[in-house]
């Protein structure tokens, strides 16, 4: 039996308020109900205050470079493909930093669950633009205001991500269950998390939020393989702000299409005596 | 001894490469010893290429600046480089694209036409310019017919044999006395014929690599695309990513689970990888990355060859960790280098620089078969669950003397592995505290004595007591050496001093080295004398003269032997 | 001499650095010297950080280890500090949050309840501090007042300078006597108080810098921060970039189109511009860089200081190509080294290096007012059309004694102006030839010795005929400036050897400086001894010894000191 | 009067029948017609055949790096707005090393013009695997076939590209047309420009687009103002291929955003002597 005890971490060193608390409790909720024990999962995280997260639960934890998680758990994941791999990082790691492996892990779509702690700014670094602000948002650094933001989830569903959802910090039973759904699931899963920065985002606070999320869920005729209805869902924001899967969808992993995944993990297979040398004759 | 240089040229697409491979092949199967370089521009048609074959029945590892046999596919060739042929030397075109060669003695032979009169089709013409060249030197066509067969399959292969024969007996029927130098085979195959790269490749998965991770850039690609072509055979993962800065994370991940994993690159390309290259640092993830040197900075000159990466690849990230630089002098020494690379990986749990050149990479050498009883594996320092080694209480990074702490993987024991490109305590957790770092710092950084100690000592060769000493490192090897013996021939009191294992630096074998000789000089394919300066901050010992190029093609024996000869070096 | 530390120190979050800074500004308004670092974690609330003022009638560069007054906002920072103090010094401390200082002189001010007195609300408690703190030096309180009159308007000011005098009052009235140190205003403002960063984004503008690029990290985020706050008053462009790659190739576009232009990182980012760097060498654009030095590897400390970077700045990048690297030693220096970065970048047209780090990017110390008549443009040798320069023979890179070639900006005239990452010719258009490589080779580093004349010499200061020479450089001048005096005073003859500007190395004038000591040891915080290195290659000299440090936290003047008496350095 | 002669640059080292013949005289024909002087073009390109085209037309160029010709040209243009910018680069150097920048740039919408040209491999590397590669695509690094391809234009209609359009190698005229809207566009314009490789891609050749390719022009009712319509086209890839402008959309450009550039060009701007001081008294 697992227990919410065995993912008890570090004591988080994020501000008094912050919406991460939430995650990390619905992330540890998850892996707990599916009975996960923590040396099966690993959690690659990048750095920013998401990136913390993995040092306040419990398991085995590579905490990367700023924008770099997804690499690292590829390689990790590919190693050994029988671990169960979360990564985590914020939203500027995550689609500035982070862009370009971004898109092209969601096409291999190898299986693993990407939190991304979307708080639309830089906390760690202390309050400036981050890809997902809002348009107009002023920062530190964009006196003027920020430029229209990505759309992930879109991106996600345009790209080859098969589970994109997304959850609220200020709402950890759904967010758990969200977070449950992108763990079962064989393939890439993208789970953005509405999480409110009460230090340096005054705009997307935890009521603003609230004020505006619904659930796909709730919504009569929504079907979360129609990828039409999708796209359209992950494009709203504003007055509503859609929670929950939006999209879903069943195709080879990158791990399954490799020939020399079949005969198990790599890691598992023994270097002691390759047989390199028929390779050799080849030279003669 | 009998020795002889041949260069195939033309345009990009006439099949430049292919001939001179099977030419080397043919050779490299008679017995004799192969040396073969290329000379190619960053374009796919066009342009002008050439292939050079340097065979000898004595040991070779450099090319030859002159020629006995050029083989012209286009009139270009003939002019570029007529001026390269010994006095005695012939030059074997296409009667139908060259026009006239000037003095040189010329064996025109009708290529198109006998390949079309021989197999019905104009394709194999360049077979029939192989037969042409083995008719030229009176070499048996027997081997050629065998790799032919083997290279092409059913209906392609006859073609191409009858298309040999034509070449082949065209010659001799027409030009049989135009060549004073003839080649036999000489018996059995010396060893095996590749290029560095292949054997990087080779030795890689030897040692148990099973996950590459790159980005196609000259010249590392062809590692790549080796390992992928052979990954379902040799159950390996090769990923072609999205950049350089996802290759070398994927690396790290995959080293960091348990894999021995590597990949490969050239100068941008690795200026792209410095971040990973310092979070493996900090992490203590073995990894293995190749550099493929080629001239810079930037882009530069893609397809051409320099020595430019030292001093990068040995300070390339912010901050200090413990590192290994290997840079392979011959093919042979690409193979063993890198089974050694991945054992010091693994076994100081940092990464490893593979340090090649395009020349190394794509000339081929003909070597002794690889000894697989020198492969093993050694994986360092592994935590085993058990005995007083309790997984509540494995600490990824635990200080010890040696700096070494025992590696677990993630889920494969109840050990849980923590670690982080933050400064972490030995529990692998993020810190703030100045005496924790100082001890990571420390603990790292005493890697670096135990790697210190696996470094063996450089190759010393020529006169024991030399008036002059001439220092080089990598690719140079061969061209170096063989000018040591045309400098002993010539009266001098030569030797050489070089190295392939850079990094930690042998200090004290290359400061009495240095001290056993004269006056010193380096010899490297850069413009600032890096490896220079690595001995002068290492030893303090400065050289006494820089031969510097830097023009992105190869040291020849010839033209450092001349320089030395005439003092031509440039001042420290 | 009037002298005394202070130490602001409580969780991140309750105002230790507005504090800070309210104080060391009324100070230096008053006429002191002041000195003020921080220390903080890589978090945003909680943990702990403080911030040190040392309080100055003579100049002074460095903090002390000791203080005189600590004001505690939390118990944590008594028991972590009350150590530091000197027999005589007092803890200010908030009476709620505070339970017990044993022994020490505690001045308990009831902050929370005396702001609710005074202004009606809590929040203006760290202004009664500040009040606190200046009653008990008897420190008039008129300039604080215009301070927060400044900073905070209307009503919140009001607020705040009730509160300030409820604080100077409680502490008066209770604890006049205790404190033995008093502090008066001296008169004017000596200058300005500004942290390194802050100047060298002044100086960025001051030299007509009109373009940055950056991501943020810190510690180089305040640059962008602070270029960005007054984009739109200066006619600046400040673009956030996705990443560092993108930054440093904007700051490569607008260089290239003929405007000034820097982007600023710390070494991770740093890393991941190396390819830019090259970029900028072989298509001759000026840029400028600043790399913002944190102690490594990877993320390391990210809030903490170290000179760690130096090596790796000196090499980035595949490939030679001329470079300047320049590391500011104080706040003034920052100034105009950054408006010589510039200069140097646009006449030598090629990328310079700015080597900051942590501790002088976030110290703040008061330095005479900038002189704008030392703040001059050379944008160097520029293209003019017209009289023989016929548009259409302008050449980009054309071969030149000097290797500098005239700069044409694309779209300013009809010449077209054409450069590219490939070698080229002098035209700009991609080559293949050797030659021409060569060519262009040499000709970029030829720049090399027109920048090695533009290099200014070390500083030496202390004993003319030293038996130690103390060699440091970049942010840790105060501190080893200050440690020479001390131990001069102690009858050892010391002196300094001080180096800002780094390269291309000014190699005779430091063979020179170190031959006229007898012992030399390298002071600077990193574990290799990086400038160690760089002596012993370019002058071969050796260091004596290394006091090496990198644990985070910057040297003070009492620490080298003492060191240095006892000897305690590590071998070369 | 501007003529195809003063477009003429160095003779290209393409292979003999590469679909980039077609779009070096398709641009210069593009530039010739808006009466565009070779001084007042600025051509920034990549690396990869595509990268060299700027050599063999006639501007000022800028030949910069793998992946990273969009950066340079956005920090050029912003030193200059006077100048027109045209982008060029490989579908590998704009969608893998590139990715970041292209996704970030769109969302900045510059007022530039980018031609990739997708001949869906890497040319001058001899033949890997390319981000647009068609699923199951066998080449030298990828024996098993490629993952599927990222949707490029659908990206970009999606991340704010405010033109979006695709040509063919094998319609001069209709390339050029398309150019020149792009050119004419206030705005970031993306032309995609479908190029045989008739060396490395055996598969996707000058006859396989010919015989899918149709306008978009010729389509009743297309309208390019409408999101969902292009988004919807911009997915279509198989039988049929569209061509033409897919999505055209007005929104303010960074260059128009700034409150710097309302003076003019900086590159016209005096620096011999800034008003700092003022600034500097702020450190009393
Ligand atoms: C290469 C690199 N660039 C920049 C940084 C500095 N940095 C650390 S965290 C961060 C951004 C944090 O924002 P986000 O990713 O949204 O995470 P959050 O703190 O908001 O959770 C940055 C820019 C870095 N560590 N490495
Ligand atoms: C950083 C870096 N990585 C890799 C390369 C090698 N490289 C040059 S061109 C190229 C890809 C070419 O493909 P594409 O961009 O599609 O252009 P094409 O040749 O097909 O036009 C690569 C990988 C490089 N020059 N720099
Ligand atoms: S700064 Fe924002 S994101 Fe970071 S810990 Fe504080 S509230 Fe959370
Ligand atoms: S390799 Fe392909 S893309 Fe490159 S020039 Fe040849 S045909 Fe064109
Ligand atoms: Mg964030
Ligand atoms: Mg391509």
């Amino acid at each position: 039996m697992v227990s919410m005890q065995d993912y008890a971490g570090l004591k988080p060193a994020w501000c008094p308020g912050c919406g991460n608390f939430g995650i990390l409790r619905a992330l540890n909720k998850a892996l707990v109900q599916m009975e996960l024990k923590p040396h099966e999962v690993l959690m690659v995280s990048g750095i920013g205050q998401a990136g913390k997260l993995p040092h306040y639960s419990r398991a085995n934890v590579f905490n990367s470079l700023h924008g770099r998680a997804l690499p690292v758990a590829v390689g990790a994941r590919i190693a050994n493909s029988e671990l169960t791999v979360i990564v985590v990082g914020g939203d500027g790691d995550g689609y500035a930093e982070g862009g370009n492996h971004f898109l092209h892990t969601m096409r291999r779509n190898h299986d693993m669950t990407y939190l991304v702690h979307n708080n639309q700014i830089y906390g760690l670094t202390k309050g400036q633009a981050s890809p997902t602000s809002d348009e107009g948002f002023v920062t530190r650094t964009t006196p003027e205001g920020t430029e229209p933001p990505l759309i992930p989830l879109a991106l996600a569903i345009l790209t080859g991500a098969t589970y994109v959802a997304r959850g609220f910090a200020g709402d950890i039973e759904h967010l758990s269950t969200v977070i449950q759904g992108g763990i079962a699931h064989r393939g890439f899963s993208l789970i953005e998390i509405l999480q409110p920065c009460v230090t340096f985002n005054k705009k997307n606070t935890f009521q603003w939020y609230q004020e505006r999320v619904y659930k796909l869920d709730d919504e009569k005729d929504y079907d979360p393989e129609d990828k039409r209805q999708a796209q359209a869902r992950a494009e709203e924001w504003g007055d509503r702000i859609p929670l929950g899967v939006f999209y879903r969808h069943e195709r080879a992993t990158y791990e399954e299409r490799q020939p020399a995944l079949r005969k198990g993990p790599l890691v598992r297979q023994s270097i002691e005596s390759i047989q390199a040398k028929t390779l050799m004759e080849e030279f003669r | 001894m009998t020795e002889a240089t041949i260069m195939v040229a033309g345009e990009a697409g006439q099949g430049v490469q292919s001939i001179g491979l099977i030419l080397s092949k043919i050779f490299s199967r008679g017995g004799y010893h192969v040396y073969s370089d290329q000379d190619y521009e960053s374009r796919v048609r066009g342009g002008h290429n050439f292939f050079r074959i340097r065979v000898s029945d004595e040991e070779t590892g450099a090319i030859d600046e002159t020629l006995n046999v050029l083989l012209a596919l286009n009139q270009d060739s003939v002019d570029l480089h007529r001026g390269e042929l010994v006095s005695e030397g012939v030059i074997i075109c296409d009667k139908e694209k060259v026009t006239g060669a000037n003095g040189s003695t010329l064996v025109a032979v009708p290529l198109g036409e006998l390949a079309e009169q021989a197999a019905g089709n104009r394709i194999v013409a360049n077979t029939v310019a192989l037969g042409a060249c083995l008719g030229l030197l009176d070499y048996k066509p027997e081997a050629a017919e065998t790799l032919l067969k083997e290279t092409f399959g059913g209906k392609a292969a006859e073609a191409n044999v009858t298309a040999l024969h034509a070449g082949y007996g065209f010659v001799r029927e027409n030009y049989a006395d135009a060549s004073p130098l003839q080649l036999q085979p000489r018996g059995d195959q010396v060893g095996l014929l590749l290029n560095g790269h292949e054997a990087v490749a080779l030795g890689a998965i030897a040692a148990g690599c099973k996950f590459m991770a790159g980005y196609p850039m000259t010249p590392a690609s062809s590692i790549l695309e080796y390992m992928a072509a052979n990954s379902e055979r040799m159950g390996l993962v090769v990923l072609q990513s999205e950049d350089e800065i996802a290759a070398i994370n994927m690396t790290i991940g995959a080293g960091f689970a348990g894999v021995r994993a590597m990949t490969a690159t050239s100068g941008s390309g690795f200026c792209l990888m410095v971040e990973g290259v310092g979070l493996a640092g900090i992490t203590e993830t073995p990894i293995v990355v190749v550099d493929g040197q080629r001239p810079g900075p930037a882009v530069g000159l893609p397809t051409r060859t320099e020595q430019g990466d030292l001093q990068f690849v040995l300070h390339a990230h912010h901050g200090e960790f413990p590192r290994a630089v290997l840079a392979p002098s011959t093919v042979t020494d690409a193979f063993y280098l890198t089974v050694k690379a991945f054992n010091l990986a693994e076994e100081y749990q940092t990464p490893v620089i593979l340090l090649t050149d395009h020349l190394l990479a794509t000339s081929y050498q003909t070597v002794p078969a690889f000894d697989f009883r020198r492969v093993t594996v050694h994986r360092g320092d592994l935590y085993t669950p058990g005995d007083g080694n309790a997984p509540d209480e494995y600490m990824r990074h635990r200080v010890t003397n040696s700096g070494i702490s025992p590696r677990a993987f993630p889920g494969m024991s109840e050990a849980l592995v923590v670690t982080d490109g933050d400064e972490h305590g030995e529990d692998g957790h993020l810190i703030e505290d100045g005496g924790i770092r100082s001890s990571q710092m420390d603990k790292r950084l005493r890697k670096h004595g135990g790697l210190k100690d696996e470094i063996s000592e450089p190759i010393t060769y020529g006169a024991p007591e030399p008036g002059i000493t001439l220092v080089s490192w990598g690719s140079t090897y061969g061209a170096v050496r063989e000018a040591v013996d045309l400098l002993n021939d010539d009266g001098l009191r030569v030797s050489m001093l070089h190295l392939s294992e850079l990094w930690p630096f042998p200090r004290d074998a290359v400061t009495e080295a240095l001290a056993r000789g004269q006056t010193n000089y380096v010899v490297e394919s850069n413009a600032s004398g890096q490896m220079s300066r690595l001995i002068r901050v290492e030893t303090g010992i400065a050289s006494d003269g820089l031969m510097l190029k830097y023009d992105g093609r190869p040291f020849t024996p010839a033209y450092i032997a001349d320089r030395v000869k005439r003092k031509e070096v440039s001042p420290w």
